[in-house]
Order: structure tokens, then C-alpha cells, then sequence
């Protein structure tokens, strides 16, 4: 065990990793002898070498789609992509591609490459540095899409992440690299993918988020509890395959949900929350659903960012309104 | 000094059967009697799968059909250089290579009839299946040769497209890394001068697709695509430099679509007849066969028992092809992933129903 | 009027605006000498010649990447993009640049493009030629994602797109192009975008789809309607932004309501319409809202397409599982 | 000819101040004194200006800025080539570029502090905005300048990159387009030899990025990008050719960022500070002043005054950019769409109640 940040924990995982599987190769833009722009893969470079941390050019569709290949042949590609708004870029090899791979050449060929890439606002950054668009990758059939929300969830599920014989899409919550330290477990530590987890019990209202909005919904949850509301807290970790599962078991004891995430509403993974709990619980629900989301805007610039994103006072203020339906 | 030519830079071309059937001596890759015949012979396949293709699509019996007929050189050519243990990447206008290096014709019919198994490519086969999206499949083979570099394996990778594909972005992104990490594969451009109707001239003013190469460092060649020993020659060279560690080649192959794009084309629509005439003079077929003759005395009975071999493996082929079972609904879950999330399991389970509700209702 | 299928009828749209409007550009694959791959720019190129109807290179980034910087100049380019799964390689273009350069520049700057592009399954096509993936454009704050579902709506709203000042993704049902024929209003016929229309009025249950599922979905209600179910049936035309208060008004009378899609299901367009109804309409809402989808899959190959694709049977039994809840 | 030489190509370079400040009379572009002193002036005015952000930013008062020591020579050459009726579209590293043609430097300020109105250009600039994702903004340059040729405007493009941007797809599409389309821009490469910490070995393994034009079918050149006189030269020809609908060029100009790649980036990790100091000794700024020592005599009170008037006028803009009012969080949806729909009316009475509640708490 050692305390460690959410960008410690990843470069552990990855040195981790790197030890066992020498097949194992690191690519992106910036993560040799910078470390990364995040510093993620700071070292990596000095043990592993050049041959298995490279610089590449910076083309997004290119690291995408040779990554692609390698994997086909028989690599284990893990790529950074430097912000999300980058991989805009290789939306075509992600989703005519690596998704479809397998499915296309009936099991013949795969495609076990991961994704890294910091997202999510609240860091102050230049415009396309914040977006949260992992709806767009749940849209997408043949991709996976894993977002930790503290350090030792961030090893454990990108060990999981790595080892998947599918391509797999890992969300950093750039906002809390560095936020959060926690003891991780040294050597192996594995979370599976496709389990949610509840991060805290309770029984009038179920709060869903993952990444950086499980922070202010956790202490919307504890703003509550100091008025008597006892909120159930959901960390989504995997949202595709989503643990509909988890969310349906903690809503039919609740019968109430909010959901939080910061990506723009429409079509949101909000949505399909809210769509499979209106499908298999209605009769459950006591109140409607609410989402805490951002707006159907493009996130602004630092200035004004802050109002954009979802706080602990909006989470309260949709929880109590779910409560007090 | 202020004004100063930094670099020069040559593109050439080669040719080595002309249209006429001649070969220059000079340029012999010293093939024999026997693989020369091969040559033929693969090529006569080809159009002879080609053209059941065309008929199968008219019957209806396969969906939409890329015909390569005008280009089986540039396969028979490249196909001849590999060996089996490099891996290909194709587009959508190879079957020549994909049969020459084993794939069963059989299942190229049947991904063009529009079922997935088609391009379940046998597992000793390092070839990957048909590419639509234009020009996608450049990195891919990119990172394979990326792959067998970092393995240290003795393989080379070549990977196959048209003139319309140097347009894309992914042409430039595969290009420039293998340039930077001098990568053992062959860029086989086959410049046919058309991506559907839109000329040659519409996709870029650059006066050839070999030039390209330039701008990423390494060499790029124009052959006569048309021409099976240039194609051979240029293409076995490359993958031996590439082997050897010497970096990609870009090899444009300079011939012509003589069908329609695909069976949902009518090319009479933006194309000159003349233009067709005049390449069907350069026929790759008809060129080889005129060399067979005037070499080997190649006799109106060979010629009759190459035809007759291929038709007979080609109708073999469709035997099989429609010998297969049926495609299976469900299979659309069972290789989406390595393991099936519940999820998805609930909604095979609902295809199985309506499966079932189908079958009653009969 | 004439009668015209869809191909006619966005054929005739584009001449009457080419002919109003000199700073009209067509640019795609295969639209000029060929007319198109459907064949839906058939003679533009012999009136308004080559100068306005541009084949150009195969780089769908390019072309809206060039489309942009030509709207912003003062034109109004109209682009073809062949099919929509080659849609994806302008991502980046769409979604950093196309929906963004109003607010970016706070109005300095504007993007007025149409993206046509045929879309959906049914036709037999090859890979990537069936895709429907009109999710991700809605989830984009700053697009406006238009289906037209018969020959007269395609006109009136093709030419309400053309002229709209913000960018339009203009999705045309591939499977409908030749199959209905209609009466369409010669010249000026312009339908606002953002606007809902109910095809079938009804009280027992709402179906809501649009496009080429349209057609099935009056088939089943058709059906439902011999059963003596009476279904409201809602043609959603404009998807982004979507007509909420027509959903709701409908809903809120039948209480019940089914949502049909190609598209696959997760973070589909049938989830935001589900979570708007349970945020707004749960109290009315008498049955679980049923998704009539594609599955979570790539849709597949000809052979077997079928079974992805949503038919009347489903719609059928989706609807009676709503009304007998 | 079975084997021959299909093309020749070769790229140039040009300098025209040498490292010592002397010109090479022969490519004189013919600038008096007072343009040359406007020249160095410009050069400074962009240094004090980046100076500033610099300091502006450490003190907190702007966010992440990228500065542009070292390019100010490729900046001020390529502006003064320009007609206010051109358009630009630059990268994020061309205030200089931005300043000269008129743009605010309170603006400037402002879109480094996270302030949306500081891509709001003025109605009578024909520029665009920063653009964030590399290589992103080239296809719209082209596409401007193609509205251009269509409309039938004398208005030539010009749009600004740097070295990474020429690994990108778009840089590749875009260029292409303006190759078929012999549209009449300039692509200006500032090659300032790293892309954050990724040296330009590893973006390309061509010779120069010049040649990367060989592929487009146009032409290329390098132009020392710290010789003011060079990239006039270069940048003004090229528009002139552009203008006279002879087609696109494009220019690498040679240089160096001095700076890190923004204020979040510490270049020591990745570079030496050899390779930093042999550029230092070529600052343009440096050059160019050696040059009006040279041949104008120009004097330390000179010097002084001109250093002065740019700290003047740098003081005023910060003033004016901390005179602004602060950003209204409601402008998000005001320019969103030209008319806002109904649900999003409502997201923002969301908006305005968070901000009512907000200043209720206080
Ligand atoms: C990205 C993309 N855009 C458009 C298409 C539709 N399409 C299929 S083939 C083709 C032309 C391809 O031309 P070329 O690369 O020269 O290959 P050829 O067909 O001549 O063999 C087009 C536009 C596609 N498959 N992929
Ligand atoms: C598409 C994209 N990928 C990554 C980044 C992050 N990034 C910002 S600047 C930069 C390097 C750009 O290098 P270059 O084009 O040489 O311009 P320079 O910064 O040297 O002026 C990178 C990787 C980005 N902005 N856009
Ligand atoms: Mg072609
Ligand atoms: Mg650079």
C-alpha cells in the first residue's frame, strides 16, 4: 500500500503492467522524456525505453489506427490521447474499426487496445480541454468505456481495462489527477469492469455519478445526511456495459434517482439511466428522475466555466427536489 | 547562401513487358517458365472470378460487387512477392491478392452476398479482410509492420488502395509514421484513375501518386500496373528492403478500373468509351498472353486449359459458396465481444425470440 | 405539385434554392457528372455547372473542414457526404469547429452548412453503408439534426435547413429515397424547423419515430387500430432540437408511449426522449415507456440485417405490452 | 522507356539578412527605411506584449498562454505581406500576426484568461480566432479562400501552423484541396522545430517540410523564419501568385521557440539548454537591430524610445483588459444558435436562477 494520487496510481498500473506483458506498448503525444502533459508516464521512458514509451506524431486518427493494427497482430497498444477533445479525431477508427474488428472477422482478428485520455472540466483550461462526450462511446457498439473516480479505482480498473480482450475507453477525470490521495494497493489489483459500486448506502434517493461528480455528489450526499436524508451513491466506474443492474437494485429501494454528470444533457449517459429506469422500474419510481447535467452548450471558457458545471448545491437542491416529490 | 536549392528529388517509373508483349532484358527479375505460366494462370482466375462475380450480382445471388478486372496484374504482381508469412491489408478491390495468397473464393462470394463469414480469414492466413471505408486501413497495416519490427519478426507488410484513398487524412497519418519509424511495408497505390466518377484529376494536382512519397521521406515509384513483371519486380524489392530494415516504399501501380466501380455503378455516365477502348488495348491479360506466345509459344490449347482449369475452380467455388449454411441472426452478439455483458445478453435472448416467433408463424 | 419520391423532391429543392441563391455551393463525392450515388443531385451540375456543383477529392474532413471556412467567408455550402458511416472521419470538424464557431466567436463568425447524408439500414448495402448514429449529432450542442420522412417533408424541410443560420445535419432515409411518392408543393415550401407533427392522431398510446421508421410505425398502427387500439403517432422531423412540448402534450393525453429507432439503443435518441417524459411527464405516464431499437451491435451484413432492424410486428408488440400494462 | 526518370523536384531556401545582420543586395525586396524600422518596431511591440502575458500569467491574471519568443520575425514578415483585405487563420501562436492586423491586445489578454471576447474580432478584421486543435483551422483557410476565387474577391489567404500540424490528416486534405482547386492561399509552417515536447525528427523523416508541397502539386520553400526580409519576401510573392490565380504555396519558415510551449510546460525536461542558447544567438529581433546599427546607425536613444513606446502601449492594453466588465455566464446560450430553442430558453432560466441564488447567498 502507499498513498498515491489518481496520476500515480495510473503510472503504477501502467509500470505495473509493462513488467508482466512485454508486449505492452505505450504511444502518444508528449508521454516519452515529458512524461505526458498530465505527467502520467513520468519514468516510464527510463525504465521501459523509447521502444515501449513513444512519441508519435501528433495525429490522433494515426495513433488510433496503428494502435488498431498493432493489436490485430498481436500487441498490447496503450495509447494517450493528450485531452478528449482530441479524439474527435479518430472517431472513424474508433468506431468503424476498433469497435467492429472482432465483429467483423467473426472473432478472426481483435482489437485489446485501451484509450487513455484526461476529460471532464473544472481545470481551467483552454477551449476542447474539457469535454465530457462519453456518451458518444456508449453510443457505440464494441467499445468499452471505464472512468475511476479515485486513485485506487483508477489501477484497478485500467489493470482490468488493459487485460480486456476488447477495445476499452479510459476516462481520466482530469479535474481530480491530483485531487485525491489514498492508499493504493501495491503489485496486483485488479476491479473487474462492468460493476458499479455503491459508495455509500442509504434509502430515500439514489444518486448516480462517476469520475470527477462522484466529489460533489458525495458531499451532497453527506449535506444531506445532516438533514435527515439518506442518499444511496452509485459509482458508475464502467458505463459501458453499464450494471443496470446495480442502478435498478438501489432505485427500487429508493424509488428515486438523480443522476449527475457534466457532458451536455441531450443524449447523455443520463438519458439512458433514466430511459432503462422508466423501462424496468417505473413502479418504483415515487418522484421523477432528475439529471444534474451540464447545459446542451459547449462547456466555456475558464471564465465562466463554473457555471456550466454541476455543484454540490444543484445535486442537493435535485435530490431534495426528488425527495420531496 | 541566401537562395539555394536544398534538396532535389526524383520520381521514376519502370516498365518492363511493354504493351506488346517485350520485355527489357535489362530489367529481367529472372522468373522462370513455370512461375510465369503461374503468372497466367492467376491472372485468368481472377477475370474468371471476376466476371462469375458480375453474374452472380445479376442474378441476384451476391449484393453490391467491385470488379477488379484491368488491375489483376497489379495482384498476380504483388501476390507473387509475398511471402506467406507477411501479412496484407487490403481495400475492397483485392480479391486477386486475398485468393492468391489462400483465401478461399468461396468466401469472398459470400461477403459480397452480405454475410459477415466471409471475412472470417483462416487462421494461417495474416491477411485482413476487406476495408470499406476508404484509406482506414493504412494505419492498420501500419501498426502491424510497427508490430513485427517491435517483435523482431522477419515480416514485411504490404498494404493495397486506390488513387481516390491518397486523398484521406489516414493516407498522410500512415505515411508520415511509417516514414518516422521506418517501418518494413509496401504502399501499393493502385492508381486506376478513377474513385467512382471523380478523375484522377479531381483528387489531386500532384503529376504522380509516387511523388507523394516525398513528403515523408522515403522513395515512392511509378510502375506500369498494367505489366506483371514490374509489378513483381518493384513490389519484391520493397519488401526485401523493408525486411531488411530499410524503411517503406510507396508503390503507385499506374492501370485502370475497366468495369464499373461496383455492380451499383453505371460508369457510362462520367466516363468516355474511348477512354475504356484505349485501356482495354493494355489488358494485362492480353499483354502476358502476347509474351507467353511469343516466349513459350504458348498454344491455343494451353490457353483453352488455363481457362478451362479456372473456370472449373471458380465453379467449384460458387459449389461451395452455396453449399454453406445459412447466416445465423444470433451471431451478431457472439463475437462483439469476448464475453457477452448481461446486458447484451437480454437482447440476444429478445433476437432468439423473435427468432422463434418467426419460425411459428412459419 | 408533382409527384416525386424523396430523391425528386431534395433534387427539386436544391435547384429552386440554387436558383435563388447564387452563393448556394454543392460540394461531395460523385455529385456532379454522376448525380450522386443516389442519384440526388442528377442534373444540377448540367444548370448550374461546375463552378457550384463540385466533385470533390474522398476526404470527408476536408469537405467539411473546407465547408466551414466557406460558410464563414459568406457562402452557403450544401455538402454530400456519400453515406453516413463516412461521416465519422469529420467528427472533428462537426463537432470542434461547425457547432462551436458561433459561440466561439460570439457571432462574429457563423457556420450556415447542410451535411446531407443518406442514412439507415434495409438497403442491402455493404458494411458502414447502414448506419444511424444520429445520437451523436444531437448530443452536440450547437448542430441541428433534421429527418425528413416523406418526399414533401423532405423539401419543405431541406430548404428550412439550407436557410437555417446554423449548421444542419440533414439525415436522409436511405431505404425511403425511391419508395413513396407524393405530391410535393412546386417552388417556395418551407418547413420550420423544431417542429413535431402528429401523422395519426390517437388516444390509447404514443409512437414516436422518424424517417424511414415512420413507415412501419403507421403500418403498426394501422394495425393497432383494427384491434381497436387508436395510436397517436408523432413524426419527430426535427431531432436536435427536439419538439418536447409536442412529445409531452401527446403523452401526457395517451399516457403511454413508444419510442422506435435503428439506432442502437444505448444513448440512443429514444433515451433522451424517455428521461424527458420521466422528468415531465411521470405522473402521467401509465406504462413503462417502451424503446423499439436497434441492438447494442453493429448492424450486420445484408443477410441478416433484417433482424436488426425495428418491423411492425415489433412495433406492434411493443405498443399492445404499453397499452395492456 | 522501360526505366526512366518521370519527375524532378527540387526546394530551395532563402535568407536575405544573414546571422550577422548583412543582406544579400541581390534579393533586396526593395523595403525603405521607415518600413524597416516599422519592421523592428513590430518585432518588439510582439516581444513586450509576450513578456507581458508572460508575467500576467504567472501573477495569475491569465491562464495557460503560449508564447512566441523566438517567431516574431515569421509573424511580422508575414504580416506586413498581407493586404488588410486578405483573411488569416492562424494556430494559437501568432499574436504577433493578430496584433499587426489590428486586433485589440487587450483582446489578445482576454482569450488567455478564458474570456470567449477575445475571439469576438472586430467587424472590419478579416481574421479568424485561435484554433486550439492543431491543424484543424486549414481546411477552413482553404475553404476561405475558395469562397474568395468563387465570389471572384482579389483577396488572397494565408493561414498558420506549426511543425506538428504538418503530421495531421487535416493539414494533408486541406492542402490537397487547394492544390485541385489551385485556390489562393499560403500555408505558413512555422517550423519552430518542437511540438510541446515532440522534436521535429519525430513528426516527419522528410528533409523539410517544404517538400511536403511536392505531394500537393505545388510549390514549396524554406525561408530562414528568423529573417524578417526572407519570409516578406517569400510570403509576399506567394500571395502575390495566389492573387493572380496561379494557386497555393507553401512556406516552412525555419525557427525556434525559445519559450516553453506554454506557460504549463517546463521545456528544460526535454531540451537542452545548448540547443536553446545556439538559437538565442539567432534571434530575429537581435538580427534585425544588428542590421539598422549597420545601416542606419541605429542609435541606443533609438533603441530606448522604441523599447519605450512598446512598453506604452502593452501598459495600455493591460489596462484596457482589466477594465472590462466581468464575463456574463449567460452569454453561453446568446450566441449558441441565431435563435435560441425552446428547451434551451430553458437551460437558461436554469442558468439565471443558479446565478440569482448565487448572488442571493452573496
Ligand atoms: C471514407 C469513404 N468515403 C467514401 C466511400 C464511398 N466509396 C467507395 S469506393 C470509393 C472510391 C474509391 O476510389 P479509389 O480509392 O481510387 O479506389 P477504387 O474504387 O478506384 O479501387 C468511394 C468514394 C467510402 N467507401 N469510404
Ligand atoms: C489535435 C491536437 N492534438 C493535441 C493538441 C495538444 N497540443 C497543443 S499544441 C501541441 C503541439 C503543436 O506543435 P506545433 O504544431 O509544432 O505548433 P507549436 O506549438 O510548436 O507552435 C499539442 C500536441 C492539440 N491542441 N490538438
Ligand atoms: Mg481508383
Ligand atoms: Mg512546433
Amino acid at each position: 500500500m502507499s498513498k498515491l494520487n489518481i496520476v500515480q496510481a495510473i503510472n503504477q498500473a501502467l509500470r505495473h503492467e509493462m513488467e508482466k506483458n512485454p508486449d505492452l506498448i505505450l504511444m502518444g503525444e508528449d508521454i516519452g522524456p515529458d512524461g505526458g502533459v498530465f505527467r502520467v508516464t513520468e519514468g516510464l521512458i527510463d525504465t521501459f525505453g523509447a521502444r515501449r514509451v513513444v512519441d508519435t506524431p501528433l495525429s490522433e486518427s494515426g495513433i488510433v489506427g496503428v494502435a488498431i493494427g498493432m493489436a490485430a497482430y498481436g500487441l498490447t497498444p496503450v495509447v494517450e490521447i493528450q485531452f478528449m477533445g482530441f479524439l474527435y479525431a479518430a472517431m472513424e477508427q474508433l468506431i468503424s474499426h476498433a469497435a467492429r474488428l472482432r465483429t467483423r472477422t467473426r472473432g478472426r482478428y481483435t482489437c485489446p487496445i485501451v484509450v487513455r485520455t484526461p476529460y471532464g472540466g473544472g481545470i481551467h483550461a483552454p477551449e476542447h480541454h474539457s469535454e465530457s462526450t462519453e456518451a458518444f462511446f456508449v453510443h457505440t457498439p464494441g467499445l468499452k468505456v471505464v472512468v475511476p473516480s479515485t486513485p485506487a479505482e483508477a489501477k484497478g480498473l485500467l489493470l482490468a481495462a488493459i487485460r480486456d480482450p476488447d477495445p476499452v475507453i479510459f476516462l481520466e477525470p482530469a479535474k481530480i489527477y491530483r485531487a485525491i490521495k489514498e492508499e493504493v494497493p501495491d503489485g496486483e489489483y485488479v476491479i473487474p469492469l462492468g460493476e458499479a459500486r455503491v459508495v455509500a448506502e442509504g434509502k430515500d434517493v439514489t444518486l448516480i455519478a462517476c469520475g470527477a461528480m462522484l466529489h460533489p455528489t458525495l458531499k451532497a450526499a453527506d449535506q444531506m445526511a445532516e438533514k435527515g436524508i439518506e442518499a444511496e451513491v452509485i459509482d458508475l466506474r464502467t458505463l459501458s456495459p453499464l450494471d443496470s443492474a446495480a442502478i435498478l437494485r438501489s432505485v427500487e429501494k429508493t424509488g428515486r434517482a438523480v443522476i449527475i454528470h457534466e457532458a451536455p444533457r441531450s443524449c447523455g449517459l443520463g438519458a439512458e439511466i433514466a430511459a432503462r429506469l422508466c423501462e424496468e422500474a417505473l413502479l418504483s419510481l415515487e418522484a421523477p428522475i432528475v439529471r444534474v447535467t451540464g447545459f446542451d452548450t459547449p462547456i466555456p471558457l475558464p471564465k465562466t466555466e463554473k457555471y456550466y458545471l454541476p455543484d454540490v448545491d444543484q445535486i442537493v437542491e435535485a435530490a431534495e427536489q426528488a425527495v420531496g416529490f | 547562401m541566401p537562395k539555394k536549392v536544398l534538396h532535389e528529388f526524383k520520381v521514376e517509373s519502370l516498365q518492363i513487358l511493354d504493351e506488346a508483349g517485350r520485355v527489357d532484358r535489362a530489367l529481367w527479375p529472372g522468373l522462370d517458365e513455370k512461375e510465369i505460366k503461374g503468372f497466367y494462370e492467376a491472372m485468368v482466375l481472377i477475370r474468371t472470378f471476376d466476371e462469375k462475380a458480375l453474374n452472380l450480382q445479376r442474378e441476384g445471388r451476391l449484393g453490391t460487387y467491385a470488379s477488379v478486372q484491368g488491375q489483376e496484374a497489379t495482384q498476380v504482381g504483388s501476390a507473387a512477392a509475398l511471402r506467406p508469412s507477411d501479412w496484407i491489408f487490403p481495400a475492397f478491390r483485392e480479391p486477386g491478392v486475398s485468393i492468391l495468397r489462400g483465401l478461399p473464393m468461396r468466401m469472398i462470394y459470400q461477403y459480397w452476398s452480405g454475410d459477415e463469414r466471409g471475412s472470417a480469414i483462416p487462421e494461417d492466413q495474416h491477411d485482413f479482410p476487406i476495408a470499406i471505408p476508404v484509406g482506414t486501413h493504412i494505419p492498420h497495416a501500419v501498426g502491424a509492420a510497427w508490430a513485427a519490427k517491435f517483435k523482431g519478426d522477419p515480416v514485411a507488410v504490404a498494404t493495397f488502395f486506390g488513387d481516390g484513398a491518397t486523398s484521406k487524412g489516414d493516407f498522410h497519418e500512415g505515411l508520415n509514421f511509417a516514414g518516422v519509424f521506418r517501418l518494413p511495408i509496401v504502399f501499393i497505390c493502385q492508381n486506376n484513375h478513377w474513385a467512382i466518377s471523380v478523375p484522377l484529376s479531381r483528387q489531386t494536382a500532384s503529376a504522380t501518386l509516387a511523388q507523394k512519397a516525398i513528403a515523408y521521406g522515403f522513395e515512392g515509384i511509378q510502375v506500369d500496373g498494367n505489366d506483371v513483371f514490374a509489378v513483381y519486380t518493384a513490389v519484391k524489392n520493397s519488401l526485401e528492403k523493408a525486411r531488411r530494415g530499410e524503411g517503406p516504399t510507396l508503390i503507385e501501380c499506374f492501370t485502370y478500373r475497366l468495369s464499373d466501380h461496383t455492380t451499383a455503378d453505371d460508369a457510362s455516365r462520367y466516363r468516355k468509351a474511348e477512354e475504356v477502348a484505349g485501356w482495354r488495348k493494355k489488358d494485362p491479360i492480353v499483354r502476358l498472353r502476347a509474351f507467353l506466345e511469343r516466349e513459350y509459344g504458348w498454344s491455343e490449347a494451353e490457353e483453352r486449359a488455363t481457362r478451362q482449369q479456372a473456370q472449373e475452380r471458380v465453379a467449384a467455388a460458387v459449389h461451395e459458396f452455396e453449399s454453406v449454411p445459412p447466416a445465423d441472426p444470433e451471431a451478431m452478439f457472439d463475437t462483439l465481444f469476448a464475453t457477452l455483458p448481461p446486458d447484451l445478453l437480454r437482447q440476444k435472448e429478445r433476437l432468439r425470440k423473435r427468432l422463434q416467433d418467426e419460425k411459428e408463424k412459419g
